[in-house]
Parts: C-alpha cells; structure tokens; sequence
C-alpha cells in the first residue's frame, strides 16, 4: 500500500521551484533576500553570539542530554517516545495510515517544514529531522505528541512547532506529522 | 531590508531554505539516508474495516483494521455530513453542507466523491438541500447496484434528493411528506418510514416519483422504530427495532412486508418492555443501537437498564438476538457502556463499539474478546462495507 | 441586559410570513398540502389510532410520571433537571449568557422547533415546551443536556430533539436551546 | 400529495405551523402566559470580564463574568483564528482565515469586526493572509487609540498587515524578515522581537515602513523570551519571561530600550533557571505562561517543575512577582496544573486559569481562594479589556 508512484520530485527541484513560488516569481537571488524567517538552517539557527559555539560543537554527553533523549527509544515509531519525535508537535502520522516519512492516503506532505536535532540512542548521534506536516485532511485523531527538545518561539519559525506548517499544498487543512529523516546533524 | 537580515547572508552561513535543500547542500554521511515524502494509498474497502464517524465533536471518518485496530485513513466527512460507501468499493461518498464563510455567506449542498484508493476529492454534485442532523446511518443512502443515491431533505418540509451517481449529477428532489430514514428498494426506488407508523414505498421512474404507503404497524410516537435500523441487501430485508425492544423484519420490494415482531426481552426469557414509566427493565439504547451480521441473521442490541423514555443511553451489556429462533443467544457484559455498535460481514466477525467520549473496542463476536482498544477513535456513527 | 427592544414579531405574522418564505411565496393553502412533517402539534401528534386515546387525555398520576418528571426542579433554569427541559438536548442558553427564552447577544431564535410536553412539579399540570434553539453563534460549551421524555426518531421531526432546528435564521450554526412555554398542554 | 398525509389535514385536527401558531390558535388557560422568543444584548467590555478561546478543540470565545462565573456571550472565533478587543469597547475583532468549502475552494482572510453590544457581525475587512497558528497574544494587535491593527502574516515569509481600522480597510503590508509577536508603539507604528534577539520597530507613515533593531538583548534558540508576553499601554512597557526565567522590560518608544533581566528563580530566593538539561528547577511554562496586573506591577508566572526545554509543561504553581522589587512575593500552589493565565486590570484583580482540557478557574489574586470553577470554558488564550 505504500506507493513509491506517488513521490514527490525531488528536493533539489522541489526547493528550487518553491522559491520562485514564494517569491512571486521574482529571481532566486532577490528572494533570498526576502526570506528571513523561513530560512531553515542547520540544528540551532546560528545567529546568535551567545549560542554559536554551542550550535557548532553540539554536546552529546550524558549530562547535556534532555529528558527525552534520555529515555528514547527506536523500535516502535507509533508512540511519542520514538527517538525522531524530540520536537513533534501533532498527530503521529504512522498512528493515521501513514508512516515515519509517508503521508496518509488523500493528504500531501509541505515541502517546508520545522526541524528537530535529535539523538539516536543505538548511536549517540543527533540527526537532522524534518518535521513535515502532511495537510488536506481533518486532524487525525491517533497519537497526539508535543516534545519540545529545542523548540522555540514564532520569531524562530523554523524551530516552532505550533505553526501550521502546511505551504505549498492544495489544502491547509492539518491532519498529521511525519518525522524525515535529513541527515546527520554537523 | 534590515541590517541584521543583510548580515546573516553576508556571513555566507549554511542558510538553506527549508530542509529541502539541507539535505541537498550538507549531505549526510554516506550511512545516512536522506528520506524523501511521499503519501500512501490503499486498497479498495476491505470486509474488515470500520468507518467511525469522528461525530459532534471530532471533524472525519476514521478508517480502523479490525484485525490489527490500526487507522488506515480519513475521510473527509465534518460535523453533520452523512457517508456512503460505493457498494461496488471504488467511492466513498460524502454527502455534506458547507458555508462559504463557515457559519455565514453562501450554503452549498453536495455529494463529495472520494477515490477509495487515494482518498482524494474527484468531484462534487450539487444537492438543492439536505437535513443537518448527523449520526444517522439512513439519510444518505446508495442504491444497491451503487447507481443512485438517495439524500434526505428537510427545509423544514421533507424530501429526498435523488441522485445519478454514475452520471454524477441531480436528479430530482421527491416530496415526502412525514417520512424519513431511508431504505434501498432494488428496482424500485427506496422506501422510508412515517410518522403514521408506515412504511412508504417512493417508486422513481425518472423525474417523476410515486408514493405508497404500507397499513401503519407501529406507534410512531409512543413506541418509534430506531431511524439507523439495518438493512440486508442480499435478502432485501430491513430488521426494525423499537424502543421498548420490539423487532420487527421487513421484506423490501415493490409492495414491502412487515413481520409481526417479537419482543427481545422476552427472547431473553425476561419480562416485555412496556411504555409505561416508572417499570424497571432492560431497554435498547443508543445512538446506533443495533448490527446486523447478515449472512447468519444474529442481530447485536446495545442494552441498558432504566425506564421508557431512555432511548438515548447507552448500553451497559450488548445482546446477541438469533432472528431465525427469535432467542437472545448471548449477553455481552461491556467494560464500559457503549452508544454505538457495528459488525463485519465477515465469516468471523468482529464488533465495533464506541462511547459518548469516542473512545472504541474492536470485540470478538464470537468470543466477546476485546481485540483492541482505540482511544479517541470517534464518537459518531460506524459504517462497514455491504457484503 | 435584557432588551425588548429587540423582540421579535408576534407570532401570527411571523409564523404567517414563514409560511409564505418555505412556501417559496406560494399560497398558505397549498403549503398546507406540503408541509407534512414541518407540522408541529398539540403535546402528541394526534395521528396514530393507537396513541390517539392516551394522547389527548395524559395521565399525570405519579406512577405514569418518567424518571425525569419525578425528579425535576422549578428553581434553577441553568441546571438539566430544570422541569421544562424534559427534551431539550443542547447548550442551555440559560448557561451561555442568554435566558429561558432568550437568546445569547448575537444570535437568534429559529422560530420553529421541536416541542416536549412537560410536567411543572409545582402545580402537577403539563405545559406544552417549544425548544427554540438559538443560531448564529459556534456550540456553547456549558450545560450540556440530553433529555429523552416523549423523545421520538426523525419520522416525527417535531418530537426528535437532534435536528438542527435553524430554519428561517440568517444562520443554521447552532449556539444553544430555549425552552419558551406556550401553553398548557391539552 | 399521499392518501396518509391528506387524511391528516381533511381530520382538521389543531394543526399548527412550529409552536407558534400553536400559541395562537390554542390560547393557554388565563394564567398561563405564552413567552416569545428575544434576543440579549450586552453592555460594552467590563473589566472583570474574561474572554476564553476555545482553542484547538472549541470554536467561540466565550465570556465570562469574573465575578459570578457566569457566561454572558461568544464571540465567533474559530480554531487558528485571534481576537482583539477595541480599546474603546466597541468592537471586537476577530483576524480569521475561511476557506470557500472549509479545506478547500477558494482562501479568504479577514478581519471580521463585532458590535459589542449585539456581537453581530458589523462588516469583514479583507486582509492578503495571515499567519496560521493560533494561541497567540501577539499576531493581531490594535494600536493603543484603537485606530490600527497589526496582523502578522507568515506565508512563509515574514510580513504584517496594517489595516486602518476606523476607515476599515487595508493600508499595506510590511515585510519584516526574521521577526514576530508584535507590540504596539504609540505615534510609531509597532515593534517586534527578532530570531537574532533584537528588538524591532516598525516606523509606519502610510503605505512606508522604516524598520529599525536593538542590539541583541536574548538568545532567540536558545533561551527564546515566550510569544505571549504582556504589554502595558498606561506604561508604555512589555515584560518579557525566557524559558529560563529571565524576566525583562522594555520601554517601548521610537528608539525601545531593554532593562537588565532578572531570575524569577533567584526572585524567588532559589538557583536561577539553567539552559543546560539534567538540573532540576522551576521553569516558567504553558502556552499563555504570564499576566501582567498593569496598575501595581505584579507578574503572575505559570511555573512546574522539571528540567530545561519542557516550556510547554503547565504550572503546577503560580508565582506574583513584584516587578519593582524584582521579588516573588507569593507562591499560589494549583489543584490542577493550568496551562494560560490572565488576570483582571480592575483594583481587586480577579485570575482566570485554564487547563489542556478546557477547564477552568477564577481565583481571587489577593488571597488565592477559587471564586468560580468553569468546566469546558476553553482551552485557548485568555483576554482582558484593557485598562
């Protein structure tokens, strides 16, 4: 049932082409400089004197973990504890008929997202996780999650996980959220 | 453009836009494998299935597996909107209201017609009107051949829209006056039931719509029939239910039939419900109160105990009702009381029931075994596909 | 707070205008020949051989009373053991900042509707109850009651309390439920 | 026309059109008085009203009498939409988003302006979008005279749209990269805070917009100051809190400036709140975590207990801080753990707390003593009218 027929162009194409979208069709370099808040970056924005040396050496030792990452687990990605859930805020769209980067039948996943850097404990490491919400249906009723490992404030959009992030897609309509897999964090 | 903005593009940081490019501009250690989105699909409506309306409180259908009581999907059905499976299991239909600006501006009235397999919208055919009410299995009806639905209407005068489903447009609205709740007649049309406790037959030959009427058999106000009874499709019978328990069976067609009923407390050994108040007994209750299992003719009642005139409360036991011997076979004790009950058309049934809050249980029929649990599944009406 | 100013049209032009409005403008004589179920009638419509008897002489004697009856109250309107609530099912408006007849600010009271025939414990006499509900507002979240007495399935329309009874409103959202008195039952 | 329905009307039984022709034509016994059906009104926003969102799960802001609990009325405020209230009582605005079909057709955003005395809805005043997110203070504001509102826009770039709210009608929208959660600023236009921790403000001369910033004062992603800070327009201040604790004012002006922050832990005589996970503290938390008593000062914190990054945990506890003092002088410990607070900017200041559930109490401020408790009042944000 899980249609590979279906998946979306790829994210170089995607992104490139949203752009121009958002900018109104305006070129990609006069739209950078529009952007600002809907910029994503790596795991913590880094803008801030205060916090850039930490963004840049993330500390993965025991003591700098949360409370979440310290008891997460990785075998079973339908319960909130799921170690990519560390900054979901929604319904878990694997309770809803979907899977871990799969959107339920008839919704879309937005190509923007919020991100999380979360810890795998099977390797200590923090990856990079995109947290697509999948829009055009009601909001499933399955599995509501809000882990809020980093998670910040609307003027840090990209790192807030109340916003309906659902752009892009016919339907703004919230029905569920996947946790994507992006890479490992730096 | 601020100075500070300017500044984050001058520092030539790692800026990407979403976590599209990210994945693009960074790549991920080779073990690491960047995962792209997609959306899944289905089959077409499996026997096993629920469809648990998300009622007054919670907008959508659920899909649930009753094997594994995992959600397969939504369909997009809000707040007092009617669904309607495609016998032949290539649609779901929707049969809905809508406001262009919520509660104000323009009223809209259609079918939604949903591809069973993607869940996505195909079209809409627009209605002159429709009830709002919800929870009720009866308002929006498929003809059995899948052809032609038939939607209630009530502006507060009483109609049925007909519709080509096929064709995917309106045909005629049919004037009804003092009957709802309706029921498929193959070849015929549909028949619905009255407030002068018949049963009237709608013959629709085109436009235009001929209206007979059974003898009255029940007291539509002092003993009415639950208006979300069963239908069989197979042997063209309705099974009626009223709110003292008694059941009645009607065989549907150009002149339908009804049985002399029986009163299911008494096929529970037990003394008849009565309408007078103030006589304690155990009473069908609910909001869908009752499931048929067709192929073996064993009818589920959720059953309570109190006073006439408590029609609505749920059931603390469900009572298993062998038609053909007119015996209560067995009584479900429930862990919790229960407003809504449906069953699989399967060989080896299985049992939806939710509460008033929308939590459900998936039960062996057989056993009674509660299978799974499913918090927050829905708390309106439970539809499965016809057998 | 309570404005007559704002009271609506007496009853006879109002029900006489209503009737020409779902009449489409046609005469009030071939509406009657439509109307069918919009009727609404005296405590039991009269129509059934069987309940024709018990219906125009009810029987108040205590063993005949429901549950309900038995238990109701005269004193306070904003609870669901309020006597003239034997059928309501819906947001009291007495709750939601309007009154026993009296709609909350801003919406407005469908002027037809379902009815109960409820016993005042005070005097053991039966008073016919309209349930008008109020439209035009989202559901009002207090005082929620279900209330079943005389309660009959859609058939009857004037005795089924779950149709959304907002016709002739400049809205069909339903806010809350009136309980007005019109007469004493027959 | 069927034979049933016929022999109804030829019976001539006292038919009747909706009880009110029953009314007429069946005159009740003389002591008997036939009520009609009326519609309240309201007086202009009272001080001690509270006015409770429904949040995700409710639509309507309900409003409630701190003194006697009571509801007195609903502004139409669906999921994701946000209210303001007219300084000078006699609108309430409502910054929405309705789409045509409800999830689709056609999008149309708005500012939909209410009378306060009927709540009917006086006209809409189109917007270009708005930001879809909800449980926010700070997305739509008005202007201290009540003549302009702010809405924040998010599409997903970063921009607020100013409406003129006495001609009522856009003005413009200004594009304001990197920052949200607006503040009014009287005779300028509004400020903003920024993900680079700076404070924005927005100089707006009709459709122009100069866009000045602090320096930065606060850790945007690392110790973010809560969206749903408060603002005193008597002052012309804003109290920020950060997820450690750090409380900050600032003077709000053509050029604002930040007061040194302090610990509502240390306040409170205990180790200030830390960023680093593992140390247990109180922490300030829920979604409307702090309410501003503006004529004295005091600053009512939602606190829990926990570790570091549980900002959204509601408090088990509600601490007064006296600004002036930079002490918590009372610590209010909860029955259940609330989520939004606000309180009342009349002399006796009455708090109104909510939970996840929708639940809610009244609180005396000065003695802590529960007034009223509210169930199902709304779990969304809470508003005053302004003092």
């Amino acid at each position: 049932m899980h249609s590979k027929g279906q998946v979306m162009m790829g994210f170089d194409a995607m992104g490139e082409k949203l752009l121009r979208r958002f900018a109104g069709g305006s070129s990609r370099r006069s739209l950078l400089s529009r952007l600002g808040a809907a910029l994503v970056a790596a795991p913590v924005f880094p803008l801030l004197p205060v916090s850039r040396a930490e963004a840049a050496k993330p500390d993965r030792s025991p003591e700098a973990k949360t409370a979440f990452a310290r008891s997460a687990q990785t075998k079973d990605d339908g319960k909130c504890d799921y170690w990519r859930y560390c900054a979901i805020d929604g319904a878990l769209c694997t309770c809803c008929g979907g899977g871990i980067h799969s959107c339920p039948p008839g919704s879309e996943p937005s190509p923007v997202s919020w991100v999380g850097t979360c810890i795998n404990p099977d390797d200590g490491k923090a990856y990079l996780i995109a947290y697509r919400d999948c829009c055009g249906k009601p909001t499933c009723g399955q599995c509501f999650c809000d882990n809020t490992d980093r998670e910040t404030q609307l003027y840090v959009p990209q790192l807030n996980n109340d916003v309906i992030w659902c752009f892009g897609t016919s339907s703004m309509d919230y029905h569920c959220s996947t946790a994507v897999m992006v890479g490992a964090a730096s | 453009m601020s100075r500070t903005v300017r500044s984050i593009f001058a520092a030539g940081l790692a800026i990407v836009f979403a976590t599209a490019a990210a994945a693009a501009q960074t790549p991920p250690p080779a073990e690491v494998e960047a995962e792209i989105s997609d959306t899944m699909t289905l089959p077409s409506p499996v026997p096993t299935w629920f469809f648990v309306d998300g009622g007054w409180d919670m907008p959508g259908t659920s899909i649930f597996d009753g094997e594994t009581g995992k959600m397969k999907g939504m369909v997009e059905t809000r707040r007092l909107a009617d669904m309607a499976i495609d016998p032949n299991g290539r649609y779901y239909y929707v049969s809905e209201t809508i406001w262009s600006k919520v509660d104000r501006g323009t009223r809209q009235d259609m079918v939604s017609v949903y591809d069973s397999k993607t869940l996505n919208l195909v079209t809409e055919i627009a209605l002159p009107g429709r009830i709002l009410i919800g929870s009720r299995k009866n308002n929006f009806i498929v003809s059995d051949d899948g052809r032609f639905g038939y939607i209630y209407d009530f502006s507060p005068t009483s109609a049925v829209n007909v519709v080509d489903l096929s064709k995917r447009k309106f045909v005629t609205a049919v004037e009804l006056p003092g009957c709802a709740s309706l029921i498929p007649n193959p070849g015929v049309g549909f028949s619905a039931l009255c407030s002068d406790g018949s049963l009237a037959t709608v013959a629709v030959r085109g436009a235009k719509a001929d209206i007979t009427h059974t003898a009255p058999f029940f007291a539509a106000s002092d003993d009415p029939i639950f208006d979300n009874f069963a239908y069989d499709r197979a042997k063209k019978e309705s099974v009626f239910l009223t709110y003292t328990g008694q059941i009645y069976t009607a065989k549907i067609g150009p002149t339908p039939t009804v049985s002399a009923p029986f009163s299911i407390q008494a096929a529970a050994g037990i003394r008849p419900g009565e309408t007078k108040p103030l006589e304690l007994n155990w009473y069908p209750g609910g909001r869908q109160p009752l499931a048929l299992h067709r192929a073996t003719g064993q009818l589920f009642v959720l059953m309570h105990m109190g006073e006439y005139w408590s029609h609505k409360a749920s059931g603390s036991e469900l009572w298993q009702v062998d038609l053909a011997t007119q015996k209560v076979v067995k009584r479900f004790v429930l862990k919790e009381a229960m407003n809504n009950v449906e069953v699989t058309q399967t060989d080896k049934p299985l049992l939806f029931l939710n509460d008033e809050k929308g939590d459900g249980v998936i039960l062996d029929a057989a056993t009674g075994e509660e299978k799974h649990k499913i918090e927050n599944a829905g708390g309106g009406i439970i539809s499965v596909p016809a057998s």
